[in-house]
Formats: structure tokens, C-alpha cells, sequence
């Protein structure tokens, strides 16, 4: 009917004049955005810029306080998560959102499960769900129950439930966040396979490599404003950042050598369940170790064990010489172990309370006061806010309504802005934006150059080539290789993580 | 408990089995059991129990209970007037029969007896004393109550019925047989109507609480008009801190509640089907002559 | 060796009734007390007091497997007892006005699923806490139902007594409603996407919302269904006693409905729940009340018996849970 | 810009109680009962009848405070109104034992602080959910109770009159302990390390737990602390009535102490609370109470009067909080 032929063609998902704001705050304001069917665009910007926000507004997550949204080329005013995707709009949260005590099978067909004559067939259910999860290479059980899936296996499970969903529209927001570099390369492969169907594909990241190595486009947005589209072909990752960043500019300064101390951490034999299976290793003082292995090989448990959430079924945890008692949270304080978790919102935060308080909540629980002094806490509050660039639009507000990457940033300033002795850092800038990434980054520098022992368990490749001195590879729980950091390539480091050997 | 007494159905050496299926676990309730067991004790019957604790349901399930236990007969203190229909219904097509004490308003024909206290003589003979003591003069008068429900009402209208001439009840809300709850009631009262002359309190129990809460205002001046015979009570009359209270004893009714079920399962002579415990007005005049009320 | 064991747990997961597995401590402490009981009285084990026990359970049944449902969505009902209030007194009040009884019956269980309506509502479209809403509402409703039979018994003669009296087969009728509504529940907790909606909403709202589950029609349907059970129990609780009358029903039944459903394992904050368990509960304190009368316990023990009951299964529930 | 306005908004949320902002449903009720009662009745906006009511209410109000931090830090009691029945009556049994008058009051609250402690520990170490476990005790309790006094009424006479009907510069005694308790309680939550900590325990007790905060120790005091208030509860209505009696205490008062905690805005999976909500619910339910008899409100619409209040501030609260 169109006589006019048009230069490209029409949008799969069109915004235009998009504001949100919360309680008085502005999150976004007068975005446009467009995607085009088949591309895969990827949205950039700083903790906080308002890229969720953005993208729970093309979902019918939230609705906007003003603006248009055309999906396919109609205006929807009045869009809620059931529509959007009967519109063909899917998407895959920052925040995982399966239903815990479900298995995973059902977690892939919420609200669709297959029927026959009225009734659940579960036959089908799982046979499908077994096959989608093969589809993509997950090697996750179909009758698993979520809440016992480690966070890679979580995310790549709402993957597969938004991509059996189907329909024109995908949007991730940060998938490869907690995922290793083989999970990140399924990811990937995965988004190249669906944009070839002609699936338009949102894609939010921090990682700007692989922003620039997968995306065809690109959009950054600041301050919940828009701030550039281009195509990746015609950008690079100095001009990248510094749209994200404004005048701040992201340093990636070389780490300065480092020489290590006495012997700080000891696991000896550490062993709990058939994942940890004897596992032995020394961090000493001024040494950052990281270790690496696929998702489920063991790494995942020294959380719970080394913060003494869990007793161990054999070994022990030495820290400065000294046995840790096992199975209790506050003898491993005591011993000076600080562990971060990847897990920000299980086992880190309070999201109910405010930021400044949850800052406080460590020092609490190890100075353990009598009262709650308030302005004093403000005050310390302050400073590590400043120092962990904690950003928030409302001064004081609960943890909840923070960015992803500021509540990993509040985490952080938890257990790193004070003396360590030894510490676990579990992913410890998952979500992070690059510039707070850096700085991270070299805070943990400076913790270790300060003389603690730190523990890293990161899937992040360049993160451990960036901050560790050795590398440990555990498979089943047992160590099967110990490296230099310096004598490692980036590519045996993806090729240990995924199973393979060094070469 | 050497004598023995025949069954009802001629069976000469079973010694008799009576159930009892109770309705609460306050004061009354518990001096009624106790007079029960007493006095089937020495009736070489043996008497079964259990309570309702205030739920019809409940008093069915006890009931179907008794007759699973092919007691010989079951006596109920209901929960409610002519709830248990269907427990009579029950106990019937099982060939048990039914005694009841307290109320009575069912069809006689199908029970095997009772043991009534007459609410409805209660509340008049509080009204017509209330009157006589004004001599007829302008008061104002207050209620008290239960829960709003059968009994209460009964009591309350033939009470109202009573006052003739110049007494007006000015004040009627509910304590729900709790004491605290009479205490807060009659405090609220005070604040409402300070020149009220007369209360009557639906039993003994709140009776009491509202004495605290006059006490406690100073206020000594005020008759209250009760409902028990309890130890309690008649004390609180003798001293003159209730103006009334009319005793219908649980220790009467369970008494008379064994020797009718006996008699009238034997086919005794003179056992009368329907029998109404004797109550008894209590001033401070005759307190000392007041039926116990406890086993 | 991990995935080797993933198809083996699979099998027996499917096989087994979901969650008598589960239930090893109520069913313990229930197996416990029946073992004890029989040793003490001769009657326990008779089929007449067997069907006595279920008898008197049948409509806590009833109303259990209707909260079992709408708690493992997340929800609550504390007005369920007061709804069979009400719909007692109105099947009454309509039968002795003439109504004809079949007539009554779908009076009270539209009114029963009505009043659910609302409290869905409330709890739905004003957000009020479930427990908030329904205590309040519960609060209303045992007025009303005090309002509805003026505070008086109220007699309906032989009306509903095949409903109260009857026997299908040699099982009583009321008995044989509750197998059927609870099978019914059953099957739609496991087989039903409605059922299955149920779990995800009470496991995590959010990810249900997001995933285009229809949370607030499913929430209004479950509250509905709930009101709608309850007046069931209603009307089976006027039949079975003959008369309407104060008291029945309300925060008696109540809390009955609520100790089975709890001790039987579903939890308060959703996302978990079977039928199995909540019969359990419900079968729990039937035989615990049946036993209390039969032993001869003094009342004033029997709260203290009952309680303790109650709190073994529990923390024999938790230790079961644990070894596993 | 931003970062100026931060001191002075912290400095208003320090002076002002936090939560009366939050509040404004209950607390617009509140008025609109007050204004109309007044306007129906001269008597309510007097001195005597204010004082009337805050002592009516001064039982429920330190149970509501024991509660409300409870709550906060994710915990339930719903044996709370059996203790103070059970506390009751072993004063009284107590003192009618010759037992000294501060004797018999100390063993009360060490007896209610110790009841507290085994429901506390039931919760903790056996891990039985809390609304099971105290259902279970309250049930236990309950029993408990009416073996105490043997289901009769026991007269204490004059003794605790100081207590029951004493003056402290003009206030009653009852009240004065009463807003003590709220006072430190209300304290406790903002300032003392104990009551913040119960926050974080009830908002996330996994991040408590690993932060160092002593959760089982916290909460085993959490429960020791709502079994003191409710002995204490008891022991001022043995003192008010000047006896115990069965029906004092128990479910009743339970299920008005939990009606203030959560119609004052204290959520039930915890976390957020306050302790001016619940001084709002607790005098909601005074005032209305007061107003019932006040105004004459028919007995049989009692119940639906209440009811409708409580569904009617619950929503207000809802629309109040949507709209900040
Ligand atoms: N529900 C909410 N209530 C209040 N503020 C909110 C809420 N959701 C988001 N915000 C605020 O809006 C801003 C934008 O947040 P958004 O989550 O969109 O950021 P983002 O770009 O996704 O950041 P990140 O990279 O850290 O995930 C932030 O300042 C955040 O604190
Ligand atoms: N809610 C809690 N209250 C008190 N202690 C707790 C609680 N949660 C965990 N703990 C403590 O942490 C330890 C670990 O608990 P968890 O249940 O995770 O371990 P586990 O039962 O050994 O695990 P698994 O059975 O999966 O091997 C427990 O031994 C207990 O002492
Ligand atoms: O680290 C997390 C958690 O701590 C949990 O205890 C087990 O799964 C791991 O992934
Ligand atoms: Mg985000
Ligand atoms: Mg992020």
C-alpha cells in the first residue's frame, strides 16, 4: 500500500520523548531510541544512566511518565509484560527473575506451559525444555530446581525461556555479566544466531569489547539522557567511553608490580560435597590469586565455606597461621577474612535499608555497639560513597532503588573500605560500569598493596589478567593448575576456564 | 460403687455409661461437670466426657463421638439453643438417647429429657426487683451484656419487659462474657451516663469487672443487678457490692441432670421429662441461705 | 557422576506423590498417635468411628484445600471461616423462607464465592496485605452472620439431609464432597496451568508478572475459589448440624484451617504447597481431637495435648526436611 | 544541587518520628472517628474519657510494642495473648499464695521472659516457621492458662491496686508504664544497635548473618523481650481487674495486638516497621471501641462496625502510601 518506498526499514521497536523519573528524580529524560529489525544494538552508559530503566520501559515493565512506543510500527500506550510479549517483545532482566522453588523446566515455560486436553504435559514440557537447553549448549538438568542453579546457569536459563518465548525483539540486559568466557561466547553466538533470523536484539553491557566486537549499533546514554547512537563500525572504545563518561576519563593504568609476604590464607583439603573435593591453596600477604574453573567446579562454594555460611566436610581455613573455626560467620570475621559475594542481593545487602546503613551493617557487626550513632554514620557514609563512587539521585535512599551497579559499589565499600587481613572477592564488579570498574580495580590494587591476601573468584578473564598474580585452575574442586599471571595468555585463560589446557 | 444400677434396656448387671457432652471450660461449666461426676459416682454410674469449648461443630463431632462409644445415654449443656438438631437427629437414628440441661427448646419428643434454667424468669424476676427497689421511681438503667446471640437475648427482653413505670434502660452493649472487656465497658459507661443507677451484668463474672471499674471511679453508689450463685457472687452480695444476683446453680442442674437421666432411662415413677432447676433471688438479706454452687 | 544421579531423582520425584515425601514428620507423629490410641481404646480402630473422624473433618477439608491453593500463590484468606459463617446462616434463613433447598445451596455458594471476589479485589487492586484485608474482612463477616441469623438458632428441619446425612455407596455424602474437592485441587495444583500459575506467583511475583502471567486475574480467581470452598463448607456445616446457629463456623474453623494447612507444610510466604500435606494437617487434627475424646483427656489438657501435637509434627517436619 | 540538599533533608527525617508521615491512612481515620464521635457525643473530647480510653488500651499497647520489633525483624508471636493469660493467672495464684506483691510480679515477667525464650528457641534452632510454632504454644498456653486457675476466677483483692488504679503526678500508673515501654522500644528501633539490627535481620537475614550481626542471638532476645512485655501484660491486667478469669488474655487480645501492629503499617515478612504505626493501631481500636459504646452502636453491628474501620484505614494507608 506504502507508494513511498523507504530509505531503511521500519523500526521493530521505536521510542520516542521517553521520561521516567522516581520520586522526583529523573531517570531518563526525552530518550529516543529505534531499533531496526535484525541489528543488534547495544545500549551503553555509566552505573546509573538509566539503561534498565529504558529497557523495563520497552518491556512493559514500567510504564513512562511520558513519550511514545511503537513496536512494529503502532503506538502502544498503555504496554504491560503481557503484552509486550504478545507483541513479540522479550526480554531477560538485570535482575534474574525465575521462580526459585521451580524447576527449570517450568521456569522455561512460565506462563505457557505446554497443554494437552486441558492438562499439564509435563512430558512435553520437559522434553521441550530439554531440548532447548541442549539448543544451546546449557548443561543444566530440564528437572533441576532454579534455586540450586549457580548464577551462569540462572542467566542462561532465562536466555533459553526468552528465546523460546520467540517473537522480534530480545532484549538482554547485561546477560554476560556473571558469566565466564565460555558462557559468554554461547551468549554471543546465541544473539548472532537469532539477529541472522531477523530477531532485533537490545543488548546492555559493560563490556565494551565485546559491545563493539557483537553489537551493530550502538546507543550510550548519560544522566538518563541520550547521548549518541553510531554504527560499531564507525566507533571505537576511547570515543565510547568517553560519551559514556562525560569529562571523566576511564584510566586503565597498568598495575605496578607486586611482592608478596608471608603466607596469609591457607585452604588445606577443603572439602564440601561432591564439588569441593580437597581443595588446597595459599594467597600471602600482598598477593591477589584468582581462581578460575567452569561454572559448578567447586569455585562456587568457597563463598559459603570461607564466610563460614557452611561447614566444610573435611579441611581447614588458615588464616595469618591460625585454624579458622568452620561453620561460623563470626569466627572467620574475627580472623580478619572479609568475603564478597556475587550474589549482591542473596547475601550481601539489606535492600529495605538505606545505603548509608547498609555501609554500616560491617562495622556493626564486628565492632558491635550498643548504638546506632547516625550522623557519625552519615558522615562515614559519605566518604565511602566518594571513594567507591557511589552515585544515587535521592540522598539517602533504600538499597533497592539503586542502579545495579551502584548496589555492587555499596557492596564493595562494605567490606573494602576498612583494614583486610584476607578477603574472598566474588565477581567483584559484576555490572559495574567501566570507569567504576577501573577504579575498582585498583582499589583492590591498593588492598593488596596494603599487605592483605585476596582471594579473587572471577569469570572475567581480563579482570584476572588485570589483577591477578597467580592463577589457580580447580576442576571438581581439586587444583589442576597453578600460573604466573605473566605467563598466561588471555586465550589459555578462556581455554582453562572452559576445560582445555594451557598452551 | 457397690450398688449397682440396671440399664435401661433390662440388661440386669451392666452398669450404666452416660456421656457428657460439655460446652465450655469457664466457671459454670467446670462446677457443672464436676457436680455431674460427683454425683454419678455415687450412682455407680460411670460418665464419659468432653467439651465443646463454645463450637457448635465441635459439639457435634462429640456427640457422633459418644455414640461411637455406645454410651447409654448423652447429656448436653449446648453450646447454643437448638443447635444441636443434628446431634439429636444423630443420636437418635443410633437409638441413643439425648438429655439436656439448661435449655430444652427442641422438640420434646425427640429427647429423652432435661434440666432447664429458665433465662427468661431470670431477667424478669432482676426487672420486677429492680422496680420494686425504686419504688416505681425515674432511673436510669444500664445493660451489660453477653454476646449478642440467643441467650443473652432472651435474658435482656424479658429483663427490659420487667421495667414498668419510670426505669429507662439508657445504656445496652455487649462484654462478650469477658471480664476485662465488662471492666472497659462499664468505664466507657461512667464517661457516657456518670447518673446511672442501676446495672444489671449478664453473670457473675463481668459483674465483677465492673465492679473494679466502679470501684476505681469512686463509685459506690451504683446497684448492680447480676445473674450466678457462684462463691464470688454471693460474697459481693453479702457485702453489699452486688445490689442482686439470682442463683441458678450448676451444682442443681448437674445433679439433677444424673438423677433424671438415671431415672428416667430405669422408668422410674415420678421423674419428671422436663424439670426446671429452682432458682432463687440472693440479696444481702438471704446470701447466707444461698444453694452452693460447686461440687 | 552429578547428571548421572539427575534422572534417578527424576523417576522417584514423579512416582511418589509429590510431597508425601515430604510430610515424613506429620505423618509420623499422625502414624504415632493412631498406633497409640488403638493400644488405649478399642473403638479408634472401627470403621464407625473411622468415618465418624472423617465426617467431622470433611469441612475443614474443604476449606484447607481452598487456602492450600491460594497460599501457595502468595496469598491469604483469614475470613474463610467467617465466609462458611455467613453462608450457613443465609442457606438457612433461605431454606426456612422457602427457598428451595437446591436453590439455597447455589445462593450461598455464589455469596461465598462473591465475598472471595472482594477480598481478591482489595487485596488485588488496593494492594492491602492479604492478612490485613481478610482480618478485617473477617471481622465484618462474623458480624454479619450474626446479623444474618439475629443472634438466634435457626432450625431447617429435615432440609439438606441428604447433603448432612446421606451416603453415597455406604460413604457418607459430605465425605465424598470433600475427596472430590479435594482431588479437584489436587489435580489442579499439579496438572492445571492455572495451578501452576499459582506456584510461580507465590515463588516470585515479579518474574510471574514479567513472564506475562495473568497475576492479578489468577490472584482474583484464587480468592474467588477460596470464598467460593468456604461457602461450600457453609452449607455443609448447616446440613450436617440441622440448624444455623452463632458460633459456627468463624475463627474456630478458622484457625483449624489454617494449623492444617501450615502443619502441613505450606508455606506462609507462597511459592510451596500440596494437597497431600494439607490433608495430612487436616487428618492430624481430626484423629488428634477423635483421640482426646476417646483416651477421656481432660478438657483442660486437651489444648495443652493439642498444642504439643502440634508443635512435635513441626519440629518433626523440620528434622525430616533437614536429612534430606 | 544535589548533594546540598542532603544534610537538611536528613536533619527532617531525624526530628520527625519516623513513620508519622507514612501513617496518614490510619492516622486520617483516626480523626474522621474522632470528629464524628465528637460531634455525636459531648462526652469523647473530655480529659476523664481520653485518659479512659489510654488506659483501656495500655495492655495491648505494650504487647503491640514487643510485636512490632519482633515483626520488624521477620519473627511472629501469635502466643503472645496466651502468655499474658498464662502470666495472669500465676500472679494471681501467686499472690493468693501469700507470695509477696513484687515477688509474685517478678516471677510473672521472668516466667513470660522465659516462655518467650522457648518459642524463641523452637524458631531458631529447630527452624520451625514462627507463625507455626507460636500457633502451637499459643495453643499449649491457652491449656496452660485455664489449668492455672483452675477454669475459675481467682480474686487477688486490694493487692496490686498501686498498680491497677494508682496515679503518678496525676496519670495512671497503667499509662505511664505503658508509654515507657513504647517510649524505649520506640528508641530501641532508631537508636540502639539491638533494634537496627532486627531490621537488618528482617530484611535480609542471610546479609545480617554474614555481616557479623549475632542473628540467633538477636533473635532468641527479639522473642525473650516479646515474652517479658506480654508477662508484663498480664501482670497488668491481674492488677486492672483485680483478679484473673478464664477468658482473660489469650486469642482476644492476640488478635487485637496483631490488628495494631499491622493496620500500623509493620510489615509481616519484616523489615519495616515502627513504633508509632502501632501506637496508631493501638489507638484506633481504642477509639473505636470507645466509640461503640459511646455512640450506643447497636451490639449485633459491633463487629461490622469494627471490621469496616479496619478494611477502611488499611486502604486509606495504601492510597496515602501509592501517592508518596
Ligand atoms: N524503582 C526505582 N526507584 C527509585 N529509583 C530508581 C528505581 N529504578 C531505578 N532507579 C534509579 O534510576 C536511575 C537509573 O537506573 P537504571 O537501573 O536504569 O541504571 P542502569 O543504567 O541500568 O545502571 P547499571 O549499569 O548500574 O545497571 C538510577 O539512579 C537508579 O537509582
Ligand atoms: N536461619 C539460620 N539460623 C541459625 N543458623 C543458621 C541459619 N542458617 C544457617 N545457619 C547456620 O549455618 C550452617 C549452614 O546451614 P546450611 O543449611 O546452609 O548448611 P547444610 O545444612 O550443612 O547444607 P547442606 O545440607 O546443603 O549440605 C548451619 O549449620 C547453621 O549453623
Ligand atoms: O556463591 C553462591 C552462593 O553462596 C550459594 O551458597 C551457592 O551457590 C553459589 O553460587
Ligand atoms: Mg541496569
Ligand atoms: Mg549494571
Amino acid at each position: 500500500m506504502n507508494a513511498v518506498p523507504q530509505a531503511r526499514p521500519a523500526a521493530a521497536l521505536e521510542l520516542t520523548g521517553v521520561s521516567k523519573s522516581f520520586g522526583g528524580a529523573a531517570a531518563l529524560r526525552e530518550v529516543g531510541f529505534s531499533l531496526l529489525p535484525g541489528e543488534i544494538h547495544a545500549l551503553a552508559g555509566i552505573n546509573g544512566a538509566g539503561k534498565s530503566t529504558l529497557v523495563k520501559i520497552m518491556s512493559g515493565a514500567l510504564s513512562p511518565d511520558g513519550g511514545h512506543l511503537l513496536i512494529a510500527g503502532h503506538a502502544h500506550s498503555a504496554l504491560t509484560p503481557r503484552r509486550a510479549r504478545a507483541l513479540g517483545v522479550s526480554i531477560v532482566h538485570q535482575h534474574r527473575t525465575l521462580v526459585p522453588q521451580l524447576t527449570v523446566a517450568e521456569n522455561l515455560f512460565l506462563g505457557r506451559l505446554p497443554t494437552r486436553a486441558g492438562r499439564v504435559d509435563w512430558r512435553a514440557a520437559r522434553a521441550q525444555a530439554a531440548r532447548a537447553l541442549a539448543d544451546l549448549g546449557v548443561e543444566v538438568p530440564a528437572t533441576a530446581i532454579a534455586a540450586d542453579l549457580g548464577p551462569a546457569e540462572q542467566t542462561l536459563v532465562e536466555i533459553a525461556r526468552e528465546i523460546q518465548v520467540g517473537g522480534r525483539v530480545l532484549i538482554l540486559d547485561e546477560p554476560t555479566a556473571t558469566l565466564g568466557g565460555a558462557d559468554a561466547a554461547r551468549v554471543h553466538r546465541i544473539v548472532r544466531t537469532l539477529s541472522a533470523r531477523g530477531i532485533a536484539v537490545v543488548y546492555i553491557s559493560h563490556h565494551l569489547d565485546e559491545v563493539l566486537d557483537l553489537a551493530d549499533r550502538v546507543t550510550v546514554l548519560r544522566d538518563g539522557r541520550h547521548v549518541l547512537t553510531a554504527s560499531t563500525a564507525e566507533t571505537d572504545l576511547p570515543s565510547l567511553v568517553r560519551a559514556m563518561t562525560g569529562d571523566r576519563l576511564a584510566e586503565t593504568r597498568p598495575r605496578t608490580a607486586r611482592t608478596p609476604g608471608r603466607a596469609v590464607l591457607e585452604l588445606r583439603d577443603l572439602s564440601a560435597g561432591p564439588r569441593l573435593a580437597g581443595l588446597s591453596l595459599t594467597v600471602r600477604a600482598g598477593e591477589v590469586v584468582a581462581v578460575l574453573g567452569c561454572a559448578g567446579d567447586g569455585q562456587t562454594q568457597l563463598f559459603p565455606l570461607l564466610s563460614g555460611l557452611r561447614r566444610p566436610s573435611g579441611g581447614d581455613v588458615l588464616v595469618g597461621g591460625g585454624r579458622v573455626p568452620p561453620g561460623s560467620v563470626t569466627a572467620a570475621l574475627a580472623a580478619g577474612l572479609r568475603c564478597v559475594t556475587g550474589e549482591r542481593l542473596t547475601y550481601g545487602l539489606v535492600p529495605g535499608l538505606t545505603v548509608d546503613e547498609n555501609l554500616d551493617l560491617t562495622g556493626r557487626g564486628l565492632r558491635r555497639p550498643w548504638s546506632v550513632r547516625w550522623r557519625r554514620m552519615h558522615r562515614e557514609a559519605a566518604g565511602a560513597r566518594t571513594r567507591f563512587g557511589v552515585t544515587t539521585i535521592r540522598p539517602d535512599p533504600p538499597v533497592a532503588t539503586l542502579s545495579g551497579g551502584n548496589q555492587q559499589k555499596v557492596l564493595l565499600a562494605r567490606w573494602l573500605d576498612r583494614d583486610v587481613t584476607a578477603c574472598l572477592l566474588e565477581e567483584p564488579t559484576n555490572g559495574v560500569d567501566v570507569a567504576a570498574k577501573a577504579d575498582i580495580h585498583r582499589l583492590i590494587d591498593g588492598l593488596a598493596a596494603r599487605g592483605a591476601a585476596v582471594l579473587l573468584a572471577s569469570a572475567d578473564v581480563d579482570e584476572v589478567l588485570r589483577l591477578a598474580d597467580r592463577v589457580l585452575v580447580v576442576r571438581s574442586g581439586r587444583t589442576v593448575a597453578d600460573l604466573p599471571a605473566d605467563r598466561v595468555s588471555r586465550d589459555d585463560l578462556v581455554s582453562l576456564s572452559v576445560g582445555g589446557t594451557a598452551s | 460403687s457397690s450398688s449397682t444400677t440396671t440399664s435401661a434396656s433390662g440388661d440386669g448387671e451392666k452398669p450404666l455409661t452416660l456421656g457428657f457432652v460439655n460446652g465450655n471450660t469457664i466457671e459454670f461449666h467446670t462446677c457443672l461437670q464436676r457436680s455431674m461426676e460427683a454425683r454419678a459416682k455415687t450412682a455407680g454410674v460411670t460418665l464419659l466426657t468432653s467439651n465443646s469449648a463454645m463450637d457448635p461443630a465441635k459439639e457435634l463431632s462429640n456427640i457422633d463421638d459418644m455414640i461411637a462409644k455406645q454410651v447409654d445415654a448423652i447429656i448436653v449443656q449446648t453450646v447454643n439453643i437448638d443447635s444441636l438438631e443434628g446431634g439429636i437427629a444423630r443420636a437418635n437414628r443410633a437409638k441413643i438417647p439425648i438429655f439436656l440441661t439448661s435449655v430444652a427448646s427442641v422438640d420434646q419428643s425427640k429427647i429423652l429429657g432435661a434440666v432447664i434454667t429458665d433465662v427468661v424468669k431470670v431477667g424478669r424476676e432482676l426487672g420486677e426487683w429492680l422496680v420494686k427497689d425504686n419504688a416505681g421511681a425515674a432511673a436510669d438503667v444500664a445493660v451489660i451484656g453477653g454476646a449478642p446471640g440467643a441467650a443473652a437475648d432472651l435474658m435482656n427482653n424479658a429483663f427490659k419487659k420487667a421495667l414498668t413505670g419510670g426505669p429507662r434502660i439508657v445504656f445496652d452493649q455487649p462484654a462478650f462474657w469477658q471480664r476485662a472487656k465488662a471492666q472497659d465497658v462499664a468505664e466507657n459507661l461512667l464517661q457516657a451516663h456518670p447518673k446511672i443507677k442501676y446495672v444489671f451484668v449478664h453473670n457473675e463474672d463481668m459483674a465483677l469487672g465492673v465492679l473494679a471499674a466502679f470501684k476505681a471511679a469512686g463509685r459506690t453508689d451504683i446497684k448492680i443487678l447480676t445473674n450466678g450463685g457462684s462463691p464470688a457472687g454471693i460474697d459481693a452480695v453479702r457485702s453489699g457490692e452486688f445490689a442482686v444476683t439470682v442463683s441458678n446453680t450448676p451444682k442443681s442442674v448437674g445433679e439433677m441432670a444424673i438423677d433424671d437421666t438415671v431415672g428416667l432411662l430405669q422408668k422410674k415413677e415420678g421423674v419428671k421429662k422436663i424439670a426446671t432447676v429452682s432458682d432463687m433471688l440472693i440479696t444481702r438479706d438471704n446470701a447466707d441461705q444461698a444453694p452452693p454452687y460447686c461440687s | 557422576m552429578t547428571t548421572a544421579a539427575h534422572p534417578r531423582r527424576r523417576t522417584i520425584g514423579a512416582a511418589l506423590p509429590p510431597g508425601l515425601v515430604r510430610h515424613g514428620g506429620v505423618l509420623g507423629v499422625l502414624l504415632l498417635i493412631a498406633v497409640f490410641t488403638t493400644s488405649r481404646s478399642d473403638v479408634f480402630l472401627t470403621a464407625p468411628n473411622l468415618l465418624n473422624v472423617s465426617r467431622q473433618i470433611a469441612v475443614v477439608a474443604v476449606l484447607a484445600a481452598g487456602l492450600t491453593l491460594l497460599m501457595t500463590a502468595g496469598g491469604i484468606d483469614f475470613s474463610l471461616g467467617a465466609i462458611a459463617a455467613v453462608t450457613h446462616g443465609v442457606t438457612a434463613q433461605l431454606i426456612v423462607a422457602g427457598v428451595a433447598d437446591w436453590a439455597a445451596v447455589a445462593l450461598a455458594l455464589t455469596l461465598g464465592a462473591a465475598i472471595g471476589l472482594v477480598n481478591g479485589t482489595v487485596v488485588t487492586v488496593f494492594r492491602v496485605t492479604p492478612f490485613v484485608a481478610t482480618l478485617a474482612s473477617s471481622t465484618i463477616l462474623t458480624g454479619v452472620a450474626l446479623l444474618v441469623i439475629g443472634g438466634q438458632s435457626i432450625s431447617i428441619g429435615e432440609h439438606l439431609g441428604g447433603l448432612g446425612f446421606g451416603e453415597l455407596l455406604g460413604v457418607p455424602v459430605l465425605i465424598v464432597i470433600a475427596a472430590a474437592v479435594c482431588l479437584a485441587v489436587g489435580l489442579a495444583m499439579r496438572w492445571s496451568a492455572f495451578g501452576r500459575n499459582a506456584f510461580a506467583i507465590g515463588g516470585n511475583e515479579n518474574a510471574a508478572r514479567l513472564s506475562g502471567i495473568p497475576v492479578v486475574r489468577t490472584k482474583l480467581l484464587l480468592y474467588t475459589l477460596g470464598g467460593l470452598l468456604a461457602g461450600l463448607g457453609g452449607v455443609m456445616l448447616v446440613a450436617r448440624l440441622g440448624a444455623a446457629s452463632p458460633g459456627t463456623g468463624g475463627l474456630h474453623l478458622e484457625l483449624t484451617v489454617v494449623a492444617a494447612v501450615v502443619i502441613g507444610g505450606t508455606a506462609l510466604h507462597g511459592g510451596s504447597g500440596t494437597l497431600v500435606g494439607t490433608i495430612l494437617g487436616v487428618l492430624l487434627l481430626g484423629v488428634v481431637a477423635n483421640s482426646l475424646n476417646l483416651l477421656q483427656i481432660n478438657p483442660y489438657f486437651q489444648d495443652v495435648a493439642l498444642g504439643t501435637v502440634l508443635m512435635v509434627a513441626a519440629v518433626a517436619n523440620h528434622l525430616r526436611s533437614r536429612r534430606h
